[in-house]
């Protein structure tokens, strides 16, 4: 391939202490595309999706073998600092789960444990993501209130606020919506089609008509293996694989 | 570099997390170091067997008598004394509390049970000693209320919160596919309890008990003030007894510094400390092989 | 009605078996019987110790309280004690409570923090855990041996605040390790991974996210911590407590009363035993009032921690 | 200044009646009172850790010898005397016993107070702490090294002796002169009463003097509250009030 | 309808507290026939299956309106005995639940706590429902040892045997197969063809095949309301409904 690929993974293989949950995962991701995981319960989306950020680290039995690349260098090599690398792939979870602080400070948060002191900028910085989440105009009076009083919609969208406010080049979301009713749903939707214009968006989605809609690419995921990944019209339209086919046609899961 | 940096500060932050989290080992070391330190040169004069199994106690004789096991008798007895009011009481108001009462009820009776817990252990010999002492006395005609039977009503008391709130958290953590899996077969609540909740629980019951008679063995001033403190074998239950660390705790004050008195009291506390050692020893076997087995165990 | 019902489905399924007169189990107004009987006695058990807790607040309040009035909790005791207040006994508790807990609340929470944030399952940790649980089993007394031995002859503290300061510390430790760690467990872990996750490091999300979240709850394990050490005596009787200091106490050095000690020496060792029944009443109360009233503060603060989280 | 006293139960209520007395007077002494016995109070003074150490016996001389190693000289003030009065229940008809008929009781070989011409009733031993000075008198001048039995009840202080004998019909107790009360019944030792005159022309067979031991010859704080305790007109009245028997 | 009907249920109305889980459910279930009880999540499958038993009884919170009936009789007034009526209507749970004891006294559970001591009785009771369960020749040589050594699906035949032990009327089963793997699943599905010509089976599944391959009727719950029920064969392919037709052509849930 000609294309800079941002995220790049080869022969992947990860390991919960002796049982395997992904088996030889190849599969390239492009800058400022979205990319959607799909598959059903427990096939190893969510896994894959952690392994690019090491969250997978935290778990003391899990172990990962094979390739993974951002911007071509290898980010399970020793030299590479794991915190930095979170702060450049940053990560948005199924449940929204803002700290129990101020939004204000639920955004600032990324840039004040990087040390950050100058007030200014903290300040532009989160007004300015705050917008980006397309949440400004709904909290902006009450910036120093605690994020926990917002509505569930919200408070995700104040998660993703808070990742966009460290400038992370890739944006990794774990089922964004699940927990979210339509309308919420809708607006998280729309706010995942204009970031891409600037980040390189992962999302694993338990929902196949929301992988339809957003993303460029989708990847189906079985039992840890990858199956088959492509456009996302072409995959849903003309699958190549029987199982592919059969998972989205309902046939199981 | 910077990285570098930051990395090794987690790393002198975690080290530093580690010493500090060794502050108990090193307290329980320190403890075992000077208890052993002060209380073996006894050994010097009485050989170990004279002194756990010596019958007589006259440390201030002159020659002194330094036996101690009317004092170990004392401890085991009043101990068990209090065992066979606390577990039953202690158990069945864990039942009560897992399986009976209305969640209302549980709300009330869990903190009250609490409250018992921390009830300083003064106060409660002092009621033992100017309440009870005196109701027992006329009650029963003996010679005095101060006795192991009253010892042994107020060590129970102090061990019921113990046995009761460790033994509830078991029972409750009973999974509740079991108790529908018993209920489902027509088997009535009790059945249940019984040959169901009981036996999967009862590695955290027996934990809850043992942990209960170790808390009442170390207990020392409900005995100091209650028990009576004569240092000779129960006859009756309501003989008068000196458990160890009542002994320990009324002497020590009297004893000159590092003269033979003294290390005979830490060899006491060794000796007492040995025995809740090994209480806590079981106990934690107990609750280890119970977490190993995950929460269906026979 | 139901009961023909039962009686012509057991003739059916006797049959379906070719087998006549399966063996009749306990009636069922039996088993009834039992469950009510033996739900009955759990009650009463439960009861027994909500009466005895009754009982003995009753009595130490019935003859305690005539004792209690301004002049009681402000000034020292004189006239060999038989007469006066119990302020320097009142101020020597709060001081050993607090000092142990100066002590022994920094270590508590960052042993807890090691364990539940840092640690990895395995030996070391088994043997960290295995010495807590030890420590939390050791009888008071042995603390005041220990106590003794240790700062009050080895590191020349003498009788002091300082020594039996130190010694609640090392028993209270274990109470307020298990009190932090069940409140740092109680942080949802998804905090830890949004913060990791926004590239904090460890330290940052145990300052900035955990610790902030878990506070409550391990503050109140201080508060019960403090109140177990206020109403110890064993441990401090040979490393603190005196008979008499009616002075309060002017350095860590100083020798103290405390309310323990004092109900303990007033009846048992004291002059004028029965001369001094309302004072060592009303000692009693106070020091109930003071370690119930804490508890309570605790227990009620925790239900509405969780009350509100949930 | 401070001024710290440690040491025998026995003198700690003179110490404390005196020293509230001359707390009063020198305003800005502070002074801390403690118990723990007899041993307990000669070895803070070995250690430097006390002003004064209360004592109900002499200072032996193992002690004294670990003093002088550590380079102290213990000097004894005499500042009271005590006697030990064996008490019965008031319903008891026995008035005298002898050294040898109390040591029988304590011994455990008497059991029974018709033996000694009382009632057909079991005796009840009440005896105090082995570790007290006044169970070390006892033992020494009733008991001839003798022991109390095991089985004896132990109380822990003299006022406590006296509430256990006068609930108790079957009771026999001794306590210091300073604890009798009308709900006991003092028995005469030898046909000799306890009381102050007895014990000071040294009658009574049970009686011991008090001390107060210093660290070298007294100074500052420390002579000035020994004076007072030994004036006759200050100190001396407060023993007497205490219970005790003053020296003049 | 001229049939006896096993099962009734009118105007069932069933709470949770302030929310109200079951909406007027009107259905029949016939002796001897296995129903299946379908619908998405949450629709109210397993509270409905729980009140044919009153296991919900438990749930301090639970209210239940209307008329159950079991031959006849309103299993909800205060005549009946509870512990009567569960020992006439087993239940199998969705993950086997054996108790912590041996597989012999697993079984003999049901007998031992309606008090009969018969030892030969119970014996041969055992073997019985072991045989019935299709699990008897698997574990006949190892009786007394725990049941917890078994399989999932070997323990979840077991804890079939333990409910016809006490020889029940109904049998309720709450997705016995959800936690099994396919061969797993299979016995048990072929186990309840069997035991249909004893009993009156209800059965809740998530899997629609598997209601399909079992069941004689089917009924499709959603959001605590009875849609349609029907022969099953009927109901799957010609559903009178549009959400039944929706749901079982997976176009949601
Ligand atoms: N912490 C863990 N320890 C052990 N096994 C795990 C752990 N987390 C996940 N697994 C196992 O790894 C496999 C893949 O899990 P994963 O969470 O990646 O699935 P998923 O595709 O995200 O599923 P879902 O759609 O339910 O979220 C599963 O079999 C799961 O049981
Ligand atoms: N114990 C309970 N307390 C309160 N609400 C409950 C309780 N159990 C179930 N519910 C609610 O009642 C509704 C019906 O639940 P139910 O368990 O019957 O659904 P179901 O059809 O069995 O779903 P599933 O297929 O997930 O098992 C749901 O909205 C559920 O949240
Ligand atoms: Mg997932
Ligand atoms: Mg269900
Ligand atoms: O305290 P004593 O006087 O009995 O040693």
């Amino acid at each position: 391939m000609t294309e800079p690929m941002k995220v790049s993974s080869k022969n992947l293989d990860f390991f919960y202490g002796p049982s395997q949950a992904l088996y030889d995962v190849n599969l390239d991701f492009e800058q400022n595309k979205v990319t959607a995981l799909i598959g059903p319960s427990g096939c190893g989306k969510s896994t894959f999706l952690r392994c690019i950020n090491r969250m997978n680290d935290l778990i003391p039995i899990a172990r990962v073998q094979g390739d993974l690349r951002i911007d071509d260098v290898d980010i399970y090599s020793p030299e590479v600092d794991v915190v930095d690398l979170r702060s450049r792939v940053g990560m948005v979870f199924q449940k929204p789960n803002p700290f129990p602080k101020t939004i204000f400070e639920n955004v600032a948060y990324g840039l004040r444990v990087k040390g950050v002191r100058n007030k200014a900028y903290i300040a532009s910085q989160v007004e300015k993501s705050l917008e980006s989440a397309a949440l400004f105009d709904e909290v902006k009076d009450r910036l120093h209130d605690s994020a926990l009083g917002l509505s569930g919609g919200q408070q995700q969208r104040l998660c993703i606020a808070r990742a966009l406010a460290v400038e992370p080049e890739v944006l990794l979301m774990d089922e964004p919506a699940s927990a979210l009713d339509p309308v919420a749903t809708q607006k998280i939707e729309e706010l995942i089609l204009q970031l891409k214009t600037t980040y390189t968006i992962i999302i694993v989605t338990h929902n196949m008509q929301q992988a339809a809609r957003v993303s460029d690419v989708t990847a189906f995921f079985f039992m840890g293996k990858l199956i088959e990944a492509d456009a996302t019209e072409t995959l849903f339209t003309k699958p190549r694989k029987q199982q592919t086919s059969d998972y989205i046609t309902g046939r199981f899961g | 570099m910077a990285f570098l940096n930051s990395r090794t500060r987690e790393k002198i932050i975690k080290n530093m997390f580690f010493g500090i989290a060794l502050a108990c080992i090193i307290t329980l070391g320190l403890i075992t170091l000077f208890l052993f330190m002060e209380g073996v040169p006894i050994f010097d004069l009485v050989s170990v067997k004279d002194f756990v199994f010596g019958m007589y106690w006259y440390p201030t004789s002159d020659p002194p008598d330094f036996g101690i096991f009317p004092l170990i008798v004392g401890s085991i007895f009043v101990t068990i004394l209090s065992a066979t009011i606390s577990i039953p009481l202690g158990v069945m108001s864990a039942l009560y509390l897992a399986e009976i009462a209305k969640p209302k009820m549980r709300e009330i009776v869990k903190p009250i049970v609490e409250l018992i817990a921390s009830l300083p252990s003064v106060v409660i010999g002092f009621f033992g000693m100017v309440i009870v002492a005196p109701f027992l006395q006329e009650v029963f005609d003996i010679p005095t209320g101060l006795n192991m039977f009253n010892a042994a009503l107020m060590l129970a008391f102090m061990s019921i919160p113990t046995i009761c709130s460790i033994s509830e958290d078991a029972i409750y953590s009973v999974p509740n596919a079991l108790r529908e899996a018993s209920l489902g077969l027509g088997a009535t609540k009790l059945e249940t309890i019984i040959r169901v909740i009981l036996p999967a629980s009862i590695s955290g019951v027996s934990t809850a008990v043992i942990l209960g008679m170790s808390r009442a063995i170390g207990e020392t001033m409900v005995v100091l003030m209650v028990a009576g403190g004569a240092a000779a074998l129960p006859h009756s239950l309501f003989d008068p007894v000196r458990p160890m660390p009542a002994s320990i705790a009324a002497e020590m004050a009297e004893a000159p510094f590092r003269g033979d008195h003294y290390h005979a009291l830490f060899a006491t506390g060794v000796v007492l400390f040995i025995f809740t050692f090994f209480f806590n020893i079981i106990a934690d076997m107990i609750a280890h092989k119970y977490k190993q087995t995950g929460d269906a165990t026979l | 009605m139901l009961n023909l019902q039962t009686e012509s489905i057991n003739l059916k399924q006797d049959s379906r078996f070719g087998k006549n007169g399966a063996p009749q189990g306990t009636p069922k107004s039996r088993r009834r019987l039992y469950q009510s009987i033996v739900f009955n006695l759990l009650r009463a058990a439960a009861l027994v110790n909500g009466a005895a807790l009754a009982i003995i607040l009753w009595f130490m309040l019935a003859r305690g309280w005539r004792a209690i009035n301004w002049e009681f909790l402000t000034t020292a005791p004189y006239d060999s004690m038989t007469k006066g207040g119990i302020l320097p006994c009142i101020v020597g508790t709060l001081c050993l409570g607090l000092g142990a807990m100066v002590v022994a609340f920094p270590i508590g929470v960052a042993s807890a923090i090691y364990l539940n944030e840092y640690a990895r399952p395995g030996k070391v940790l088994r043997i960290i855990r295995l010495g807590i649980n030890n420590l939390a089993g050791v009888p008071s007394v042995v603390f005041g041996l220990f106590g003794l031995a240790f700062f009050v002859i080895y590191l020349e503290m003498g009788v002091s605040l300082l020594a039996g300061a130190l010694t609640l510390a090392a028993m209270s430790l274990p109470v307020i390790i298990g009190a932090s760690e069940e409140a740092l467990k109680s942080v949802p872990d998804t905090y830890r991974e949004a913060s990791l996750g926004l590239g904090a490091t460890k330290w940052q999300t145990i300052y900035r996210v955990v610790l902030p979240a878990a506070m409550p709850g391990i503050l109140t394990g201080g508060i019960l911590g403090l109140s177990r050490a206020a109403g110890e005596l064993a441990p401090v009787m040979f490393t603190a407590a005196v008979y008499f200091a009616p002075k309060l106490p002017s350095s860590p050095f100083s020798e103290v009363m405390t309310l323990p000690y004092h109900i303990y020496v007033l009846a048992t060792a004291g002059t004028e035993i029965e001369a001094t029944r309302p004072l060592q009443y009303g000692s009693a109360l106070v020091l109930i009032v003071l370690v119930l009233g804490m508890n309570l503060a605790a227990i009620i603060y925790r239900a509405r921690l969780r009350n509100r989280l949930s | 200044g401070k001024l710290v006293i440690k040491g025998s139960t026995t003198v700690l209520p003179i110490a404390q009646k005196v020293g509230e007395a001359f707390m009063k007077q020198n305003p800005d002494v502070e002074l801390s009172i403690s118990g723990g016995g007899s041993g307990n109070g000669i070895k803070a003074i070995i250690d430097g850790t006390t002003d004064i150490a209360d004592a109900s016996r002499f200072i032996k001389d193992k002690e004294v010898k670990l003093a002088i190693e550590k380079g102290s000289y213990p000097v004894p003030f005499r500042v009271a005397y005590d006697c030990i009065v064996p008490i019965v229940h008031p319903s008891n008809n026995v008035k005298d016993l002898s050294l040898d008929q109390l040591k029988g009781i304590y011994k455990g070989e008497i059991k029974n107070w018709k033996e000694v011409g009382g009632p057909d009733l079991k005796i009840v031993v009440v005896s105090r702490d082995t570790s007290s000075g006044t169970y070390e008198v006892w033992e020494g001048k009733v008991m001839n090294k003798e022991r109390v039995a095991p089985s004896a009840l132990i109380q822990a202080s003299n006022g406590a002796v006296a509430q256990a004998v006068a609930g108790n019909k079957y009771a026999i107790g001794y306590i210091g002169l300073g604890y009798m009360n009308s709900e006991v019944k003092a028995v005469s030792a030898n046909g000799v009463v306890g009381s102050k005159e007895t014990t000071l022309n040294g009658a009574f067979p049970i009686s011991r003097p008090l001390f107060m031991f210093t660290q070298g010859w007294p100074e500052g704080d420390t002579v000035n509250f020994l004076n007072f305790v030994l004036h006759p007109e200050k100190g001396q009245k407060l023993v007497e009030e205490a219970g005790y028997v003053p020296l003049y």
